[in-house]
């Protein structure tokens, strides 16, 4: 009986093993297991690597970024140069993750000289350009 | 936060900075696109930090960080001259370049604070769209000091041609490609460092080899990169208003360069090869005979107070001598004399594209005194005067007669079609594509040599007898 | 030792069972477990919801539309209409799923019925655009 | 086939139907966009059979399917008269409508197999998607037959107005939104029929109230419908195809209601209201006495022959009339006497967006004879005659003449700038929006009663004499 128990015990050692592989294996490559699987449910998207939406998006922005810019008039292209390079410094989100979170403090201080050099983006790349921008007038008398 | 939240959040402000740039399609809308944009950037930090949630000591360190940049760029922002935007936005993409290098670093050195794998165990994926932002990151940051360098004066503008060098960039190029490959293979630190070496390198290596005058489109194409560089950090770290925003940026630089150069009827790979604009040649010495009239203040003033219409091409040489706030005061005689006066823009005057209009804008000309090419052109047949002010290349009626001319084919402002035509400018020498300019030796041009600016304000003062 | 048998044998029903349905929760709810947890990790977009990324290229899609058809020229209006209604037939991708995989009967009928209409659409929409387009000719002689 | 490759597919194909778009920017890559709409519903419809890989059963369902249905799409399409254009699109769009709905019934009663939950036990989020999307769809169905059936004269232009109509509208939106939150809850197949009988009946009552003549705008605005119904379905399947297409169509169709409202100078809103155009009134009988010189086709071939420049207006009489051929004869007549012709096209001339365009190339003019109305408007001043044929709106002074005048500060073409101005219609009587043309009773117009197309062809003989 204690080797039937030790047996069982074994097995649910076993069992659970494999079920914790399992869930890892779901958890951390959602998509792989179903690949060959259900089409139908991956029709749904529930499967599909996030990879393809961000291409996608990147694809799009490339589209209206071609499209907006080409309607910027020509007037206002040293304000477009400067706001491109403000909006650029969205970079700052990395920055900040690094800063905040970072395990290691060799990151942390990579990410605190990023956030100093993206930080004189954003202040003066925005403001150069409100400044620039307050010189464009109308006729008014 | 939820992440989805945050997702959403960081989708609006990437359409936010998709609006910023709509803004600038009128002069009207600008100032609200702006202000767009700083909302959008302003969402993306508030989402960021609400996600992270940092310690009060990190905290406290992000706020440093942000106050001391912030404090050094509002300052510079507020300080900086007009004449000086092509250098400032080259040394704000060098930062962008670094800021990229500096965040894949982070990145590398701490995988799991980014959700990108543990250390040792980077996935693949990341590490490639890793290296790709952190190589186009270094190149953009030493590609735009050595512009910054050239643009400030602060380095010659001559071309530096080193022997072989299309050969070593090449060799770069294997071995950049390489090292990303070993890196997805060993995820060592060292070979990191190896691509962002390599990749500083070849920036400096692509740039140098560029007259000073080219800078301009290579600012732009540096704009360019810092957004490819941008996306791809994007993708590593899943962030949507990181691809969103690389995508605009990449599009905005590769745009405008391509209007520089087809402006200037030159191809991009022209540019980028290098070793045009460096010297500035004499005006050609080709035996033939050729005379100048020379004028005075007076002349000038008196040609222009007693004509109906004057259109005003300013070029380069007004940005220079800093001759804008005079030349509105001379406009500003004109009109109230009756003169009907007009601005005429080339796509490629000055500097940068729409370098005239900013200054002019600077010195209060209202924008809608101030036109396009296609849309003046036509108008100098029924002008008195064209006063071309510090400007060359853009009137040098070569690019539209001369088939062996190097800038034929470039579009030109027909100034020699008005009736007479005052050229200022200090010498007879030539522009930046360093070509002798036939229009100084024709019949209806007047040329009054000097600064622009002293000139300007002789004639402002004639006026006034 | 019977009991004790039967005890663990009833544990590892229990064990598997919240097993089983943890795996569940992470494979239908991705994103729920994390939430509160690894915001970093949550950053990386692992757990995003496919929703949210569906929206973000709806919203780049919508502003590509609105650049791309203010782009088209007014001569060019009534293909323009022709040929949207002819690319809006790629609703035939639900059709041929119902056809091709639904389990029942009654919407392998409906996605029949939607299939035949959505084709008279897409051979009829691109065809008569093609007979339109076709005619638009230069000054030749 | 993997789901990342097919959603990668699916990215491609929205790509190329943007591409498609793109193409119709001008006329010589229209044919090329086209095709690259065609390739893109090709890999799409390969994508889905790749993925779903159906029986042989359930794929030779499918062939039959697609061939039924391609085959009456091939046969219409090669049959259709140019003229009937207007009413084929709305034929069109009943169907995309109908299929939509299709598609959402066969999504709810085998929701495993598109992988939204099981039977009983569908997801929230694809049941609010999927009601919208069904709800869009089946009021663009019966909209759009009833739209069809209008423009067809199958069924009278006239509004029809029922009593209190704006309330059972209101009370219908109200019960769909009850509806779909019954959905939700209860997921009852019943409820979802509810919705639909409930949407066709509100596409019904919607439309009926609009006159024939509003009906382009009205087919425009359904366009969009089913865009918004695609996409909402889309979202449904998670497929990134009909999401991209679903906002192209979206707001292709919104952009086009909108160009043809700003040209008429009227209000969206006022359009959906309804009660426009059903009938035409007569010449308004102010009492006046008015005289009208009327012209025969001997007389308007003289005075074409021996002009120098006429210019062409062609409206919606042309079309009624198929006069489009006759015209082009006559126009190479005049230029084979060397005679400077051009054509004006007002941009809600005829009945639909392009109408004229479309007809004219038919007949073989080309596109570079044919201008807008401000790349034309100031020319009529140079031009000896206009020739309006079947036009009648929007040549109409009072628009820019007569603030008291129901389409005052719609944009017209300037016909009564030329020397002369020929009139060929069949009545005094107006046209679409109801209102008399004082420029029938001008000194300068010479009226050519009669259908435009043998008119035309009257005036072509007499040319020959
Ligand atoms: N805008 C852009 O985006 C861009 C980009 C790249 C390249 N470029 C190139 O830049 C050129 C722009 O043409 P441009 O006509 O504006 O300029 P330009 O052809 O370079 O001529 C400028 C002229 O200004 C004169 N000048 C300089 N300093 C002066 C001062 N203080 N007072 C009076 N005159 C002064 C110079 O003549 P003196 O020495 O005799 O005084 C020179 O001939 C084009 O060749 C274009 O291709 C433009
Ligand atoms: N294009 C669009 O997208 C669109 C959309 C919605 C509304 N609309 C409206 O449609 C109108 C279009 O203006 P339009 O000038 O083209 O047309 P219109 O103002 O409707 O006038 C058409 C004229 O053609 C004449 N006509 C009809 N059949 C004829 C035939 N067989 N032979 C000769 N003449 C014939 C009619 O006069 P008789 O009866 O005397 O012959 C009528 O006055 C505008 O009011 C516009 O707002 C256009």
């Amino acid at each position: 009986m204690d080797q039937t128990l030790q047996k069982a015990l074994d097995q649910l050692d076993q069992a659970s093993a494999a079920v914790r592989l399992a869930v890892q294996n779901l958890a951390n490559a959602p998509g792989g297991a179903e690949a060959a699987g259900d089409a139908a449910h991956a029709l749904s998207g529930g499967a599909i690597d996030p990879f393809v939406f961000r291409f996608a998006i990147f694809i799009l922005a490339i589209f209206v970024g071609y499209y907006v810019v080409w309607s910027v008039t020509p007037a206002l292209h040293t304000p477009l140069m400067a706001v491109t390079n403000a909006i650029s410094s969205v970079i700052v989100v990395g920055a900040l993750l690094a800063v905040g979170i970072a395990a290691s403090g060799v990151a942390a201080g990579f990410g605190f000289v990023a956030l100093m050099l993206v930080s004189v983006n954003i202040f003066g790349g925005f403001l150069v350009t409100q400044r620039m921008l307050a010189m464009y007038k109308k006729k008014d008398k | 936060m939820t992440v989805n939240l945050a997702s959403f959040l960081y989708l609006v402000s990437g359409v936010l900075f998709i609006m910023a740039l709509r803004g600038l399609s009128h002069p009207t809308t600008s100032r609200q696109g702006n202000l767009y944009g700083m909302i959008g950037m302003g969402i993306a930090i508030a989402t960021t930090l609400a996600l992270a949630t940092p310690s009060a000591g990190r905290f406290g360190l992000i706020v440093l960080g942000l106050a001391i940049g912030g404090g050094v760029g509002a300052v510079t922002a507020r300080r900086i001259a007009m004449t000086s935007m092509p250098q400032l936005v080259a040394a704000f993409h060098s930062l962008v370049g670094l800021a990229a290098v500096m965040v894949a670093a982070a990145a590398i050195y701490a995988p799991e604070s980014f959700g990108i794998g543990t250390d040792g165990d980077i996935h693949a994926q990341a590490l490639v769209e890793m290296s790709l932002g952190v190589a186009i990151g270094a190149i953009t940051f030493t590609g735009s000091v050595i512009a910054f360098l050239k643009l400030d004066g602060r380095m010659s503008g001559k071309p530096i041609m080193i022997g072989g060098r299309h050969v070593i960039n090449a060799a770069l190029g294997v071995a950049l490609i390489v090292l990303i490959v070993l890196l997805v293979t060993t995820e060592s630190k060292l070979v990191f460092w190896l691509i962002v070496a390599a990749s500083l390198v070849l920036g400096v290596l692509l740039i140098i080899p560029i007259g000073g005058a080219d800078m301009p489109v290579v600012v732009s194409m540096l704009n360019s990169y810092s957004g490819w560089a941008a996306a791809a950090l994007g993708f590593t770290l899943g962030n949507l208003a990181l691809i969103i925003t690389g995508a605009l940026v990449g599009s905005s630089g590769a745009i405008l360069s391509y209007i520089m150069c087809k402006g200037m009827n030159r191809s991009f790979i022209s540019v980028i090869l290098g070793g045009f604009g460096g010297e500035t040649a004499a005006a050609a010495d080709d035996g033939i005979e050729r005379t100048v009239k020379q004028g005075s203040a007076d002349d000038a003033a008196y040609l222009m107070m007693n004509a109906q219409k004057v259109i005003i091409v300013p070029g380069y040489g007004m940005a220079v001598a800093q001759a804008q706030h005079a030349l509105r005061e001379m406009a500003d005689k004109l009109k109230a004399n009756g003169v009907d006066v007009k601005y005429a823009i080339h796509p490629v005057a000055g500097r940068m594209p729409g370098h005239m209009n900013v200054l002019l804008a600077e010195a209060n000309v209202p924008y809608d005194e101030v036109f396009e090419l296609e849309d003046i052109n036509s108008e100098f047949a029924q002008a008195d005067v064209a006063y071309v002010i510090g400007a060359n290349d853009v009137t040098n009626p070569s690019a539209r007669d001369d088939k062996s001319s190097p800038i034929y084919g470039m579009p030109i402002l027909d100034v020699d079609k008005a009736r007479t035509c005052l050229f200022v400018k200090r010498s007879l020498g030539s522009g930046y594509a360093g070509i002798d300019n036939t229009l100084f030796y024709k019949d209806g041009t007047m040329m009054l040599l000097g600064d622009a600016k002293k000139m300007t304000e002789e004639i402002v003062k004639a006026m006034d007898h």
